[in-house]
């Protein structure tokens, strides 16, 4: 609320949330239900960046049924919470997976899917590709080319147990690094 | 219909790899090309497969592909078509900081898409690749590269790359 | 909403200049894009230009592949056609020994045949899931899927991987059928047959897929010769054309098979094809696993490289190990090219070699780059949400596009 | 009025907004529904569907990690949106098809205002309003695909509408009545409503599909056109609340559905005079049919994908009209000769 109006009507709306966080990242039952509830609600966001999205739709079908773990690819940016970068991103796709991410929600985590994502694969010496970690902030990897569909299941587990383990920055923004 | 009489009646310079059944029509007239392709596009072939570059060190070599669907007796073979130019010398500039900035220029030749619509995205694919201008192309735009790539052409073998950084600040 | 009747060839001719036209940027974030972008001019709900962006996952394979020894580049080929690995695999390898001058022996022809047909099974069956999500059925996604798993699961048991196999190298191939394959296959088909049934009930004839599907995005004969489409997409346009047919590789020439052709060339009629060659393949594969010969899995110039520890663990595993040739193998100078019936259609492979340790010029294009000219010419006059339908229709996978 | 019998009566009302009919009672139904389409999804889908979440009881839980979830999330407003429209109009949405439920009784006793001789009048009244916010989400929003959602929203709610009104129609001019338990004791000492006028229920039906964006009418969320249709730009709790008020249009329809077709509280009546027998019995045995019709809609899911906009138009402005207009006919004809 940046604009006039917006503050005649809102007053310091700012500092009224920013208490209201304090207040409630002190609690510790909050924070644990909220830890509870994001985990099982890790609702990834549908940018297939390459070809270990045939993969990733595999680890959706019924043998591997990711949806037991409340992952559910849904459709736009800022719904979801959970940005899947799957395999190479070419520079092209670098700039959009970006975006794609800026557009989301805090807080949100970062899977790199295949060893592409991870350090480049076979196509390390290419012209066009990038590695996930110079551009994006990633919390779990996922080695394989293409990663069986029960590596990504594990790296949902990873990133349950990493929101357990800091339950405490669920509020806040989340520091980009 | 004997496929090899047909064609060497198109053109004298073809090469036939039997065991293969690869047939290669080189094409040293550039001027010549459109006529050669309408004669072999009314022969049946009717479609372009790909269109592609080879580079030597001082000349591009450009080939098109073509196959046939509608008749029967060509269904089974693979024709190309080649015609080979000359690429200009590369202009080197030293800028301000004292680097080398080699400026390869394209090169030209005539676009087959008013003989065969197939070709349209393989010719875009072409000219970005290896900076082979099509004369006559409708829509001659970078298709896969994103536009800082211009003027490198990625598939000429003096290709030396740089990554450009993912956000231009 | 006017009903306007776009020609197919107005696409040049029409101005989109101006305020009138809606402008949509679908993708590449977009559930109904994949990876690559479609940029749409909209007259109301009538689309009047589709450009599509690709390029996105565009990775350099030709690039690369001239930079890395020729046994290299079989990886790079199979990532780049995922849900096709083994036909990539099978063109790339083609053309290589059709410029050593190596000839595989039958056994290997049969199975490279029987690996390709079941893996044209599991690629089909990706296309039809791909196709009920995009207009909006999950559970035929998920079925397909599903049902992909136990052609997988062969796969696996046959080359040891799941999808990016590289079972198929120059002189032959890297394993031999494994015990109880035979029977596990007879298993898995007879159960494919039984879900095709279902896949008719719940959706070739479902009444709400008749109804998007019948007269959309039709491509007739002469069009899709003129614009050269591939695969399933020209056959069901009613084009007689199958690389298997015409340029017979591996057992292909010795198997009896049809090669099913539509009439209509609409959306639906895409749709039926894809099932009618997984019935096709089914087939196949019965008649592969029956008429397969005895005999060696490689070929003789292949074997007589092997040192004697790989001779003795083929001889008792059925089991080809590298030898050192194939890492310093140099193809004699030449060009040569090869096609391939992959699941969405035909691989054009053409390598030049100059006798070095690299290819010289690496050329390949792939069905879907093919079927580009789907999207700006099929689209035009069709109403938004036809969009999906003709892009799931045509079975479009943009890696492979890209290269 | 002394003080203690207006905190009494304030408490009364809380309790209706918070416990019965309001917000508790929303909650419950819409985790429930939720949960009861993807677990229905997932079994014709040969699979699980969500179960991690709270193993023992089946993942039933899910929706409501999925709220917490959305409820603690950055709240993200675009720069260029119509801010006020684009905060308030998913609440009103909300609220609307929310208060709707105050004029849908569960049962013979049960009324939250005073007694009314037009629930079914102020009820549809209620629910005709939620689709104009609808359509002012898309048009806050400042998105194409949104605004295209929004289009097809309007498209839809006129198409669909007065097929909806006549179908009612036909079933008041059955019953004689603009009151649900008069027309649930209609039907109790004569016939249900879905034998009395079919035409109706299958009208009513159809409606309900469309209005709640059930498939195949899945039309204005088709997320393989446009993403998320209206709430594409909608993020955190707006959004929870936009993905909810379907599901709660969703209960109103088929608690509407149950009192004027399936026979409401059938088979207790009016006569007993015992809370068990008269209040509650016949209050869970409404929810559970209208349960039974929900659960019905949601498996529409698995079964069909989804119409094109202009299909549906056509069938809406054809087919359900002349059916409605034909249940009119047939509740004329039937008052005429049959009663």
């Amino acid at each position: 609320m940046a604009d006039a109006e917006g503050l005649i009507y809102l007053g310091n709306l700012d500092d009224v949330a920013k208490k209201a966080l304090e207040f409630l990242n002190k609690s510790e039952f909050i924070k644990k239900t909220l830890s509870w509830g994001i985990d099982f609600s890790l609702w990834p966001v549908h940018l297939m960046t390459s070809c270990c999205g045939a993969e990733f739709a595999a680890a959706a079908s019924p043998r591997f049924d990711l949806e037991r773990l409340g992952f559910l690819p849904f459709g736009g940016p800022r719904q979801t919470n959970l940005l899947v970068v799957e395999g190479t991103t070419t520079i092209k796709m670098a700039r959009v997976v970006k975006r794609v991410y800026e557009q989301m929600p805090n807080p949100k985590w970062v899977i790199a899917m295949g060893a592409c994502a991870m350090d480049g694969g076979i196509f390390f010496n290419s012209y066009n590709t990038i590695v996930a970690r110079e551009y994006l902030p990633v919390d779990a990897y996922v080695p394989g080319c293409p990663p069986r569909p029960e590596a990504l299941a594990r790296a949902v587990l990873l990133i349950q147990e990493k929101i357990k383990r800091e339950k405490d920055a669920l509020l806040g923004v989340k520091n980009e690094h | 219909m004997n496929i090899k009489d047909e064609l060497s009646k198109i053109s004298t310079n073809l090469v036939i790899d039997e065991k293969r059944a690869n047939y290669k029509i080189i094409i040293d007239e550039p001027s010549k090309l459109i006529d050669v392709a309408n004669s072999i596009k009314n022969l049946g072939f009717d479609h372009v497969v790909s269109v592609t570059g080879v580079d030597y060190p001082d000349k591009i070599e450009v080939i098109w592909h073509v196959s046939s669907y509608s008749s029967e007796e060509l269904k089974g073979i693979d024709l190309a078509i080649s015609m080979t130019v000359k690429k200009p010398e590369p202009l080197k500039q030293t800028d301000a900081q004292g680097n080398i900035n080699v400026n390869r220029p394209p090169v030209t030749v005539p676009s087959l898409v008013s003989v065969w619509p197939s070709g349209i995205f393989s010719e875009r694919e072409a000219f970005e690749m290896f900076g082979i201008i099509f004369d006559g192309h409708p829509d001659l735009r970078y298709l896969m590269l994103p536009e800082d790539f211009y003027g490198t052409w990625p598939l000429r073998k003096d290709f030396t790359y740089q990554k450009p950084k993912v956000f231009i600040e | 909403m006017s009903e306007k009747v776009y020609n197919i060839d107005d696409l040049q001719n029409i101005n989109v200049e101006g305020e009138k036209y809606i402008i949509l940027q679908i993708g590449p974030s977009h559930p109904g894009s994949g990876h690559m972008r479609l940029k749409v001019w909209l007259d109301g709900d009538i689309i009047v230009k589709v450009d599509p962006d690709i390029g996105f996952v565009h990775r350099t394979s030709e690039w690369l592949s001239e930079r890395r020894e020729w046994i290299k580049a079989v990886p790079i080929v199979e990532r780049i056609m995922l849900p096709d690995t083994v036909h990539a695999n099978l063109a790339y390898v083609l053309t290589v020994e059709k410029l050593l001058g190596i000839e595989p022996p039958p056994r290997a022809q049969y199975l490279r045949s029987l690996v390709a047909e079941i893996n044209r099974i599991t690629s089909h069956l990706y296309g039809i899931g791909i196709f009920g999500i995009f207009l909006g059925s999950s559970t035929v996604y998920m079925w397909a899927f599903g049902d992909r798993e136990p052609f997988i699961d062969l796969m696996e048991m046959l080359t040891g991987a799941r999808i990016t196999t590289s079972y198929i190298i120059p002189g032959g191939v890297r394993w031999d059928l494994p015990n109880g394959f035979k029977e596990r296959a007879e298993t898995v088909l007879q159960y494919m047959e039984r879900r095709l049934k279902d896949y008719e009930d719940i959706w070739v004839k479902n009444p709400v897929v008749q109804a998007r599907t019948i007269n959309v995005g039709t491509l007739k004969k002469e069009d899709a010769i003129r614009l050269g489409v591939v695969g399933p997409n020209l056959r069901a346009s009613g084009v007689y054309y199958d690389t298997r047919k015409h340029h017979p590789y591996a057992a292909y020439s010795n198997l009896d098979f049809e090669v099913p052709t539509m009439k209509n060339g609409d959306s639906y009629d895409r749709l039926l094809i894809r099932v009618e060659e997984i019935k096709q393949s089914i087939k196949l594969i019965r008649q592969i696993l029956k008429d397969i010969p005895e005999g060696k899995i490689i070929a003789d110039q292949i074997y007589n490289q092997l040192n004697p520890v790989m001779k003795k663990n083929y001889e008792e595993k059925k089991r080809v190990m590298f030898p050192a040739f194939m890492i310093h193998m140099r193809p004699p100078a030449g060009e040569a090219s090869a096609k391939v019936e992959a699941g969405r259609g035909e691989i054009f492979f053409y390598i030049k070699s100059t006798g070095d340790k690299y290819p010289y010029r690496f050329r390949w294009v792939t069905p879907s780059f093919r079927n580009l000219p789907y999207f700006t010419h099929v689209t035009v006059g069709h109403r938004l949400a036809d969009l999906p339908t003709i892009y799931g229709s045509i079975d479009y996978f943009p890696p492979e596009a890209d290269r | 009025m002394g003080i203690i019998p207006l905190i009494l009566w304030l408490i009364q009302d809380l309790l209706y907004i918070i416990i019965f009919p309001g917000l508790v009672t929303i909650l419950v139904v819409v985790v429930i529904i939720i949960w009861l389409e993807r677990k229905i999804a997932a079994k014709v889908q040969m699979r699980f569907g969500p179960l991690w979440v709270s193993k023992k009881i089946g993942g039933a839980l899910q929706s409501l990690a999925d709220l917490l979830r959305y409820s603690f999330q950055e709240v993200i407003i675009p720069e260029k949106t119509d801010k006020w429209a684009f905060i308030l109009a998913p609440g009103l949405m909300f609220a609307f098809a929310t208060i709707a439920l105050i004029f849908i009784p569960v049962g013979p006793y049960y009324s939250v205002l005073f007694p009314s001789y037009y629930t079914i009048l102020f009820s549809l009244a209620l629910i005709i309003i939620t689709p104009i916010f609808a359509i002012t989400v898309g048009w806050a929003s400042d998105n194409k695909f949104s605004f295209i959602g929004a289009l097809r929203e309007g498209f839809l709610l006129i198409s669909y509408e007065i097929p909806f009104l006549l179908s009612v129609v036909s079933m008041v001019i059955i019953f004689h009545t603009y009151d649900y338990i008069n027309a649930v004791q209609n039907q109790l000492s004569f016939l249900p409503g879905i034998i009395l006028n079919p035409l109706a229920a299958l009208t009513m039906l159809i409606v309900m599909i469309r209005t709640t964006g059930r498939f195949p009418f899945d039309i204005t969320e088709a997320d393989s056109e446009l993403v998320m249709g209206l709430f594409t730009e909608y993020s955190a709790l707006f959004f929870g609340v936009g993905m909810a008020t379907p599901y709660v249009e969703l209960y109103n329809f088929s608690l509407i559905f149950s009192l004027l077709f399936l026979g409401g509280w059938w088979p207790f009546t009016l006569n007993v005079m015992n809370p068990v027998y008269g209040l509650i019995l016949p209050g869970i045995i409404v929810v559970v049919k209208a349960f039974i019709v929900m659960a019905v809609l949601v498996f529409l899911r698995a079964v069909y994908p989804r119409y094109r906009l202009d299909q549906a138009v056509r069938s809406g402005w054809s087919y359900v009209l002349l059916l409605s207009i034909l249940s009119v006919i047939l509740s004329v004809v039937e008052v005429m000769f049959l009663r």
